[in-house]
């Protein structure tokens, strides 16, 4: 039931000459100035403009512990583009972005330090194995692997295929390098763009059980996805995005 | 400094800005320019050593000074935009950099054409001459930097960044070209200039060489200004201001004809 | 003035190719920096209409399909 | 938190551990500087005395120009992956991280034109006794390179026509370098004191190394859009 009321939908998030609600945020308890604790990254009024033409405008969102939001949208809605000026890679044309009460760009190297985004190029290396892959970016998280994590590719599918460069993998199987630093990081907050692409139906299975699992330990997830992702086992909030001319 | 620049963030102020000073660089620009040209090529005494082919340093001198003061401004403006994020700044610096590039082109034209009579060569590997050849480089560099971007905000930041990187270069350049050039001896213009441009110069050839600088200065001027305007309403061409002033400029023309 | 007679002024004391290419180059290529720009104002005007139609196309497009 | 210098350690070690698996792109300028070097006798005739002469400036342009060749590699395949991106998203100021990029294409690029240095000098007959100064400019300039290098590429990495245009860009601003390296070499040849312009070259040293990661990440913040 609880997913349920969690469900909610959030319409028209773009502005079309300046007839826009003043708050577009979902939450309907919490305004953005008496953001609780929970409360982990924060975006006001954010706006977008690429070339000539405007993605958003006046987009609120309040990200808290164990929530995941879901960004939706046609091509070219700007989805990519909200996650990336989410994470502080692309700065807004307007509107600002907290994470814990605090501007990101103040507080960038602890932000980044909670923070695990996975884009579409994934950073994954083709010359170097997964588990180099992993080792790098295990160990820069702060979370070195103690024992090579032959438990882990077999979680996610690569069992065997662990000694060889990430070039002569499959696409969906470099992907699932990528996200198995899911499983390595405890980080709070994850922003990933289209994790489920190039994914088998397994692949999806595990990915949304972790998710479950993140967002129970009091994570959160933003996510944009062509898929309906199965919220059965945790609150989904969606954001809409239109394409705008 | 914000504060005082923020208005001119607005297009819109930016361009009611310039079109008040326009007049007041292109007719003092144009009037300097008659006077200065006409003092410097009959009026004033010819050279003792070089006689009448002195008469260059009159376009020479004047825009190789400003070739490296738009570079600078250049990169003033490239600060600016990207300190403040200022548009308009980036528009500046890509109304300046053609006009900086076209007065290095100038100063090396007259450069080698004033060679060419006294050392009999067109080209000297001077110190004056070869700065300045390295100066249009950095020039090119800018614009081509931009051009190379399909998206002008990006095109404009990476721009302003270089513009920044090549200020910070230029004394460089500048001091050890002219090191390098104390150390291959040879004749050049830049001897002759420093002898123009030392206290002793009498003052029948200073005078006119100021106007010309002057003049200089203030037609460049003016044609950054059309420029920057110009390029204020091409990127708001669909924004309500621009389109009034566009069509008030065109039911002008139509009068006028 | 200088010179006694006009042929002496073109003449510029044996100068006249060197001086007067330099002069006139310069005033060129100023010349041609005005022209491009008084040129370009042109063709912003001419978009600038073409923008204004579109737009006024547009908005009738929606008012038909809003009706 | 992660220590800075962990992150500085394992991205060089990464950057390193892909660079030594694409060996060719690594030999490649290298090879490339030989070719050019070798030239030159073949340009201009093998009179041991012309060569002497032109010795450090050939040396140094060749030096540059098979730089220009190599330098696309330090953020590209990275922009292309999105390795870039994650890079910009450590928990680190990106000054380190940059830093830690030009030091390894520093590491790959230089290093091997360090080591065959006394191979030039002894194909282009430069006097033994002006091969320590000769090493000591490359030494000091092969980092100004890599960090102006990595302005450059910074600037120009999303565009796909990067090539020439990068050339244009740097080659401009590292004139200052050419012109006291080659100063220090002909002084060295000459018996003079090489003393001044490799103090100079010392100085661009620090200066590149201290200004370029700030507008490398100022460079990589347009390109990363």
């Amino acid at each position: 039931m609880r997913n349920l009321s969690a469900l909610r939908r959030v319409d028209p998030v773009g502005k079309i000459e300046g007839n826009v609600p003043e708050n577009m945020t979902t939450q309907p308890t919490a305004s953005p100035q008496s953001a609780d604790h929970k409360t982990l990254l924060a975006a006001t009024d954010l706006a977008s403009v690429r070339g000539e033409r405007t993605l958003f405008a006046d987009l609120n969102m309040h990200v808290r512990a164990g929530e995941v939001w879901q960004i939706e949208g046609p091509n070219g809605a700007g989805k990519s583009s909200l996650l990336r000026i989410l994470t502080g890679l692309l700065a807004p044309q307007a509107g600002q972005i907290q994470f814990r009460g605090e501007p990101i760009q103040n507080c960038r190297e602890a932000f980044h330090a909670e923070l695990l985004f996975i884009g579409h190029k994934a950073g994954v290396k083709a010359e170097l194995t997964a588990i180099e892959n992993l080792e790098f970016y295990a160990a820069v998280q702060g979370q070195p692997i103690s024992a090579p994590p032959y438990e882990l590719l077999e979680k996610v599918g690569l069992v065997g295929l662990e000694d060889i460069p990430a070039q002569r993998l499959s696409a969906g199987q470099q992907r699932r390098i990528a996200l198995a630093r899911l499983w390595l990081t405890d980080a709070p907050l994850w922003i990933l763009d289209e994790p489920f692409t190039a994914l088998d139906v397994s692949g999806i299975a595990l990915l949304e059980a972790r998710f479950a699992e993140h967002v129970a330990a009091g994570g959160a997830i933003i996510l944009t996805s062509h898929q309906a992702v199965n919220s059965a086992h945790f609150p989904l909030q969606r954001v809409q995005l239109r394409y705008q001319y | 400094m914000w504060r005082w620049l923020h208005p001119y963030a607005k297009s819109e102020a930016t361009f009611a800005l310039n079109q008040k000073l326009l007049p007041w660089f292109l007719i003092p620009g144009l009037v300097l320019t008659i006077v200065g040209v006409i003092w410097g090529l009959a009026y004033a005494p010819p050279d003792y050593q070089q006689g009448e082919s002195y008469r260059i340093i009159f376009v020479h001198v004047p825009s190789a000074i400003w070739s490296m003061g738009f570079y600078v401004s250049m990169a003033i403006a490239g600060l600016i935009a990207l300190v403040w994020q200022i548009r308009t700044a980036e528009l500046a610096l890509l109304a300046i950099a053609p006009v900086g590039a076209v007065l290095t082109f100038i100063s090396l034209f007259t450069g080698a054409v004033w060679g060419q009579p006294m050392w009999g060569t067109w080209w000297v590997w001077d110190a004056r001459l070869t700065s300045q050849l390295i100066l249009l480089f950095l020039y090119l560099g800018v614009m081509a930097l931009y051009v190379a971007f399909e998206d002008e905000r990006a095109g404009g930041k990476a721009a302003s960044i270089l513009a920044l990187v090549g200020v910070i270069n230029i004394p460089i350049i500048h001091y050890s070209v002219y090191w390098w050039n104390t150390l291959h001896q040879q004749s050049t213009i830049t001897k002759v200039i420093t002898r123009f441009e030392s206290p002793s110069i009498a003052p029948e050839m200073l005078w006119p060489l100021l106007v010309n600088i002057f003049a200089m200065m203030a037609l460049a001027g003016a044609l950054v200004i059309m420029r920057l305007n110009n390029e204020l309403l091409r990127r708001e061409v669909h924004r309500p201001w621009a389109q009034a002033i566009l069509n008030q400029e065109k039911k002008e023309n139509q009068n006028a004809v | 003035m200088q010179f006694d007679s006009w042929s002496a002024f073109i003449a510029m004391g044996g100068y006249g190719v060197y001086v007067w290419s330099a002069f006139f180059v310069t005033f060129l290529c100023f010349g041609i920096l005005a022209l491009e720009a008084v040129w370009r104002r042109n063709k912003i005007r001419e978009e600038a209409q073409r923008q204004q139609a579109r737009s006024e196309r547009i908005q009738k497009a929606k008012r038909e399909s809003s009706t | 938190m992660v220590a800075t210098r962990t992150v500085f350690l394992q991205l060089v070690k990464r950057d390193v551990r892909v660079a030594l698996r694409q060996r060719s792109e690594l030999l490649n300028p290298l090879i490339f500087l030989l070719i050019v070097v070798s030239l030159f006798p073949l340009g201009v005739g093998p009179g041991p005395d012309i060569l002497a002469r032109i010795a450090p400036g050939v040396i140094w342009v060749s030096a540059l120009l098979s730089a220009m060749l190599g330098l696309d590699r330090l953020f590209r395949d990275d922009f292309r992956d999105g390795a870039l991106e994650q890079m910009m998203l450590l928990p680190v100021s990106m000054e380190i991280s940059v830093l830690a990029k030009i030091a390894v294409h520093w590491l790959l690029t230089a290093l091997p034109v360090l080591l065959i240095a006394p191979l030039l000098a002894l194909l282009l007959n430069l006097p033994t006794h002006a091969w320590g100064v000769l090493w000591l400019t490359l030494l000091f300039g092969t980092p100004v390179l890599s960090a102006a290098g990595a302005i450059g590429v910074a600037l120009t990495v999303s565009l796909n026509k990067g090539g020439a245009l990068l050339s244009l860009l740097l080659l401009p601003l590292l004139i200052p370098l050419l012109i006291f390296a080659t100063a220090a070499v002909e002084a060295a040849v000459s018996g003079l004191s090489a003393a001044g312009p490799l103090a100079l070259i010392g100085a661009f040293m620090v200066l590149s190394l201290t200004l370029a990661p700030f507008a490398v990440k100022a460079g990589l913040r347009v390109s990363v859009n």
